[in-house]
């Protein structure tokens, strides 16, 4: 199939070859603990976020440097965010929430870099996110209600025949939940950046028709930097539902 | 492309559903996750907390001791007027007691000397009345020396023995 | 972002081995992105994103300062009227003690007034109480004196009248008148 | 013209799957244009809103990403 695709036209279209995970030292198999693309990416992600919020507060001034004022612009967002939605009894879990807003945005940003890897366009770590909010939410729910926590699948202002059928339809949106709460971070990466690398591939056979598909990657790129931005926030502010339904149920 | 012969169908078409890096990426990102929770949870943010708490806290605290300072300012002004009200008042009351004490100095010293006045009174009564009593007996002796001198220089002897009945005469008259 | 930027060409082989051919080529697609990215980027800086970011911040630390400073000035100035309370419930203090002290010397003053003005008054009074008495005295005495005097005259009379005979009396004349041709003479 | 008739089927399916992506359109659209709707009638209540227009497109977006993962399982999967 490669092949086929390399062979045909002229044009390099290689979308996917961004989203490859190899070793970072020399070529071999990827075990689980090989220092690879993802690790040099997440390490950066960390690093970013050592850097403005660590760094960044280091001064710990009353009146804030600009790097400062970045740190508690980002605090105050995700507190609100969760505060709001989640309710005051959520902002105990606020540093997993922190801690998740705080990977996704620099990762989503950094992958905006050319010649960068998007550790969040890939279904493995998203999943794994994803699976990890369900599975602790579920494990709050059920921690702090009891059974009860099922009154969340059971539509008590429903009509009586109708609530099984809701409960069959609300336990499958709720299982259903992790599924489409890692796709779609991951898709909106991956399509984004997929789009990006087509339209780079067409500059090749165009000659200096090429201003065009390097003037669309660029309004590319302003779409982009929104998507990674609205990305994580959605991503953040599902969570936060999410775990606003497993600290208030009959909600 | 420049991976191994199992995986290059599936990695050539999706990386993302090449399972043989999926390990290697949930390990990376578990690493990942557990050291930002670590700089996030032990440094970032209780450093950022503290910092927007010692910003609000600085100024609430400082309208918080505005108001209060306020209320304390309403409270000493009102001390201070009734300060100043009580001590008219005081000055008034100090007046108003050193008018009676001095009246009734007066009073006393009133009294005392109408006592003095009117112990003169009768002491000069008692003396007028010792004058009157010696001039009754003296009246006599002074009229007999007074008459005989009279008589005496009219050229008439005369004897005191007549004189003197003479006088004694005029006295009952 | 430019020590990330500064970063790229140490991953780029491997990135760049990917796609086979020269880097600065437009058949890299890395090196379109790469340029399209730089071009992006310039866009943004030619409509001063970074500035306006940049003035956003400013303009937060600004409002906080002024936040933080407009507490203190309220603090400040409720402190200073506190404190010009507090002089003046010091001074309210002395004032009130001035008060008092005052009125207590005017009483006092007042008291001596009175004192010295009574003393005079009953000094009066007496004076002319013992004016009174000594010339009760003096009109007692004299009418002693006018009584003996009288009674006097009048013995003398009743004497001389019956010791008086015819011969007697052509005596007191003669010698009466030789007594006055002696004075004249 | 040769080829695989299972690669055809593959291509001609991701391609089907692509119109998803319209629907997809059509729900942010709809979303979207709601909410400008209702805030321009009621500008004052719209600021506390955004985070459920966010929820709300993210939803209608993931169908759309849905149909995109299919094409490209069709195309570089199957």
């Amino acid at each position: 199939m490669a092949e086929s695709a390399e062979g045909e036209a002229g044009f390099a279209i290689h979308p996917m070859d961004q989203f490859i995970v190899r070793p970072l030292f020399g070529d071999g198999p990827v075990h689980w603990y090989t220092v690879t693309n993802v690790t040099l990416w997440m390490a950066l992600t960390v690093l970013v976020v050592s850097l403005l919020l660590v760094v960044g507060s280091r001064g710990r001034v009353l009146v804030p440097s600009r790097m400062q004022s970045v740190a508690e612009l980002l605090y105050g967002f995700v507190y609100k965010m969760v505060e709001d939605v989640a309710g005051k009894d959520g902002a105990r879990y606020f540093p997993y929430i922190m801690t998740v807003f705080c990977f996704v945005l620099p990762a989503n940003v950094l992958g905006l870099l050319p010649m960068s890897f998007t550790t969040t366009s890939h279904i493995a770590v998203t999943a794994v996110l994803a699976v990890a909010v369900f599975a602790s939410v579920t494990a709050i729910g059920f921690l702090k209600h009891g059974t009860h926590f099922l009154g969340l699948f059971w539509i008590s202002s429903a009509p009586l025949p109708l609530r099984p059928v809701l409960a069959v339809i609300e336990v499958l949106s709720y299982f259903v939940r992790p599924v489409s709460h890692s796709i779609r971070l991951a898709g909106n990466m991956m399509a984004g950046h997929a789009v990006i690398k087509v339209f780079a591939g067409f500059a090749g056979a165009l000659g200096v028709a090429s201003v065009f598909p390097v003037v669309a990657i660029t309004a590319v790129y302003g779409l982009e930097v929104l998507v990674a931005f609205i990305q994580a926030y959605v991503f953040t502010i599902l969570t936060c539902v999410y775990l606003r339904d497993a600290l208030h149920p009959s909600h | 492309m420049a991976t191994e012969a199992q995986g290059a169908e599936s990695a050539a078409g999706m990386p993302q559903l090449d399972f043989a890096t999926f390990p290697n990426q949930v390990f990376w990102l578990v690493v990942t996750l557990v050291a930002l929770y670590l700089i996030l949870s032990r440094v970032a943010l209780p450093r950022i907390a503290a910092v927007l708490a010692e910003r609000r806290g600085s100024i609430t605290n400082d309208i918080a001791a505005a108001e209060e300072l306020g209320l304390r300012a309403r409270e000493a002004e009102t001390a201070y007027q009734k300060a100043l009200a009580d001590a008219r008042a005081e000055a008034g009351r100090i007046v108003v007691k050193a008018r009676a004490e001095i009246q009734k100095d007066l009073d006393a010293a009133v009294a005392r000397a109408d006592t003095e006045i009117a112990a003169k009174a009768v002491e000069s009564q008692e003396r007028i009345a010792a004058i009157r009593a010696s001039a009754a007996a003296s009246v006599g002796e002074v009229a007999r020396e007074v008459a005989r001198e009279i008589v005496q220089a009219f050229g008439t002897g005369a004897d005191g023995r007549s004189v003197a009945a003479a006088v004694t005469q005029r006295m009952k008259g | 972002m430019r020590a990330v930027l500064a970063l790229l060409p140490a991953i780029a082989p491997g990135a760049a081995e990917a796609a086979s051919g020269p880097f600065f080529s437009l058949s890299n697609t890395n090196f379109v992105v790469l340029v399209a990215f730089l071009l992006f980027v310039a866009v943004l800086v030619h409509f001063k994103v970074p500035g306006m970011l940049g003035g956003l911040l400013d303009r937060r630390a600004a409002q906080i300062r002024a936040d933080l400073e407009g507490a203190r000035a309220l603090r400040d100035e409720a402190q200073a009227l506190v404190a010009t309370y507090a002089r003046r419930s010091r001074e309210v203090k002395d004032q009130a003690d001035r008060i008092v002290a005052r009125a207590r010397e005017d009483a006092r003053t007042a008291a001596e007034e009175a004192k010295e003005e009574l003393r005079r008054s009953i000094a009066r009074r007496l004076a002319d109480a013992e004016d009174q008495i000594r010339a009760a005295e003096e009109a007692a005495l004299r009418e002693v004196r006018d009584r003996a005097i009288v009674v006097a005259v009048a013995a003398a009379g009743d004497v001389i009248a019956r010791q008086m005979t015819p011969a007697a009396g052509a005596a007191l004349i003669d010698r009466s008148i030789t007594e006055i041709g002696q004075r004249l003479g | 013209m040769e080829g695989n008739i299972v690669q055809m089927g593959a291509y001609i399916g991701a391609g089907l799957a692509c119109m998803g992506m319209g629907g997809a359109a059509v729900g942010v659209g709809n979303v979207a244009g709601n909410f400008l709707a209702g805030a321009l009638r009621n500008p004052s209540a719209a600021a506390g809103q955004t985070a459920m227009v966010f929820i709300g497109i993210a939803f209608a977006e993931a169908l759309g990403i849905f149909s995109f993962l299919v094409a490209l399982l069709l195309m570089f999967a199957v």
